[in-house]
């Protein structure tokens, strides 16, 4: 990597001297290019025709009158010295057959360039400012009528959600008929009174269920007259007047009349 | 008919033009003639771009003492566009409405009395919102309630022919929306639920307030 | 010679005009042909309008995308004593916004290299805030440096109709001082902070990323 791919990237940090020159940028300029473009001028010929060996030397004399001051100008400057005393070298001295190194020419072409570029921006921005600005020689409407935003409700209630709304009003407020279920329920004297009457006529074991549904058409009763059956049975059970067996857990509950007893 | 400005030869239309675009506020005759030459007639440039502009898209009108540029009225319609917002109404908003479609005229009492909890005023306020309930009169009882009834946006919405296509119970009841059959107590619909003192609705034509 | 609106007949004509002159900023086709019959052709009467009030003390101009009505810049001397300078930049901002406008989308490293000076954060930030420059997207290459470009506020505000209207930019572009490279004529590797291996600029399109 030749100096003349150097001359622009960051400057390392330069460390501070106690006692040294003062390190300064160049007052009045925006860097070496903004010095150069001004040396330019001053040779008061058209840029395109400029001696770019005679701005080297200008810029160099400028850079060594700056630190005969004790004024050190800031890294960016030196580096730009740096390279422009290269290009300097460049021009003078006749180029080596078998150089790899760009020549004096192209170099000082490429700087050329370089300062036109930057007079072409600096014209450009000069010529931008000077058009009719908006808000200074061109107006806006002054009183803008901005666009009101309405904002419409979109409902989306469906007939449907209408009727059932109504239906279930009307649901809510109709009196509802109750009528509580009345269920048959064999009271415990009915049951013993019906036991008895049952056994009276047999010494054999009879099956509660089976003895149940003789009397019984209706299931919905089923569950009441063996709640009730059972209950009298034990409590005939006590009196002694029957005797109960079940071979097996849920098996049938069998009663027979005890001997010597009744009729 | 060529689309040639015909201001173009008048300097001080042209000035008077750009003043008065780029003012924020309505600039008086005074402020104007500072810009044009001491003898211009301020009155007569302002009146005949008054008069150029009278048929265009903005118009030259007078503010108080003062003269602005201000959007045809017949073009304020552009000036405001339309968002629709998606809404739902309340359970509250929607079986308020139903009632008032099958009782209308139903004032908020009778409203009331077959919801049996009260008719909030927000309730009836998003209803009027929706363009679908308004006020058709007063009831001729004692305290004149406002009676409410539904309108033809309310139709066009539910895509009704008429209320008369409002399903009848029996419907409702067809459609399984009803399992048991209201008591005849409670009022049909169309039959507002009328007391002993209570005069028939008026005639709607004139009743109507909107 | 007659003061009547020669746009009267055409209702097309007069909503574009009241639309326009209503709104502060440009509207683009898009936005003003939501307000016009699907079939208009919108360019054909903004070019009309244009066309219209191209003599008047109100021009409508197209700015980018969008076209908006603005005083006559003749009569930029009515104004002056009216208004006062609504922004100055900074010589170091001018230069900047004049790059970014001329070489966008453009890096900070390519802003420097043309300027040879960095960049300060605060020149940017100013750019940025005034709404005339934004960020465009990244660079393919590495560390994809973000890119600069300028808005339709800057189009808004310099009075041009479109990039293409940069001052000077065909002779810029002729003279090859719109590259960010020296021309090839120039034997040279001339950008320190793009190496051998970097992309060249992409196509802004493909670039952008908002």
């Amino acid at each position: 990597m030749g100096i003349a791919d150097d001359w622009l990237a960051i400057p390392p940090e330069i460390e501070a001297e106690p006692g040294a020159v003062l390190r300064v940028d160049v007052e009045g300029y925006e860097g070496p290019l903004d010095l150069l473009l001004d040396l330019a001028r001053r040779q008061k010929v058209d840029l395109a025709a400029i001696s770019v060996l005679q701005l080297a030397e200008q810029y160099l004399a400028f850079i060594q009158e700056q630190r005969e001051q004790r004024i050190e100008p800031a890294a960016d400057y030196l580096v730009m010295a740096a390279w422009l005393a290269y290009l300097k070298s460049r021009l003078l001295l006749p180029a080596a057959p078998a150089d790899a190194e760009p020549s004096g020419e192209a170099l000082a072409a490429a700087l050329h360039w370089r300062l036109q570029r930057l007079q072409a921006m600096r014209r450009a921005a000069a010529s931008l400012w000077d058009r009719p600005r908006l808000g200074a020689q061109v107006l806006p409407r002054g009183a803008p009528e901005p666009v009101e935003i309405a904002h419409r409700p979109h409902w989306d209630t469906s007939l449907l959600d209408l009727l059932k709304a109504y239906a279930t009003q009307r649901e809510r407020v109709a009196p509802a008929a109750y009528a509580p279920r009345t269920r048959t329920v064999w009271s415990l004297p009915d049951a013993r009174e019906r036991l008895q009457s049952l056994l009276r006529d047999t010494s054999d074991w009879i099956s509660l269920d089976g003895y149940l549904a003789r009397f019984l058409g209706d299931p919905a009763e089923r569950a009441t007259a063996r709640a009730s059956g059972f209950a009298a049975s034990l409590e005939l059970v006590r009196q002694g007047e029957v005797e109960l067996r079940q071979e097996q857990a849920f098996g049938p509950v069998l009663l027979r009349r005890r001997e010597g007893q009744g009729a | 008919m060529s689309d040639e400005h015909p201001l173009a030869p008048d300097p001080a239309l042209r000035i008077l033009e750009a003043l008065l675009f780029a003012a924020a506020e309505p600039l008086t005759r005074e402020q104007l003639s500072a810009h044009l030459p001491a003898n211009a007639d301020v009155e007569h440039l302002l009146d005949r771009l008054a008069r150029h502009y009278s048929t265009s898209g903005v118009n030259l009108v007078r503010r108080g003492d003062g003269w602005a540029f201000r959007t045809a009225p017949d073009l304020a319609f552009l000036l405001r566009t339309e968002q629709q917002e998606p809404r739902t109404l309340s359970r509250a908003a929607l079986e308020t409405l139903a009632i008032i479609a099958y009782h209308q005229p139903a004032t908020r009492a009778e409203i009331e009395s077959i919801r049996g909890v009260a008719v909030g005023k927000g309730t009836m306020d998003i209803l009027l919102e929706t363009g679908w309930v308004r006020l058709r009169g007063r009831r001729r009882v004692p305290g004149r309630p406002v009676t409410y009834g539904t309108t033809s946006a309310f139709l066009d919405h539910f895509g009704l022919q008429s209320l008369g296509d409002l399903p009848g119970l029996e419907d409702l009841k067809g459609a399984g929306l009803l399992t048991t059959r209201p008591p005849a107590s409670l009022p049909l619909r169309f039959e507002p639920p009328l007391g002993d003192d209570d005069d028939p609705p008026e005639n709607p034509d004139q009743e109507d307030q909107g």
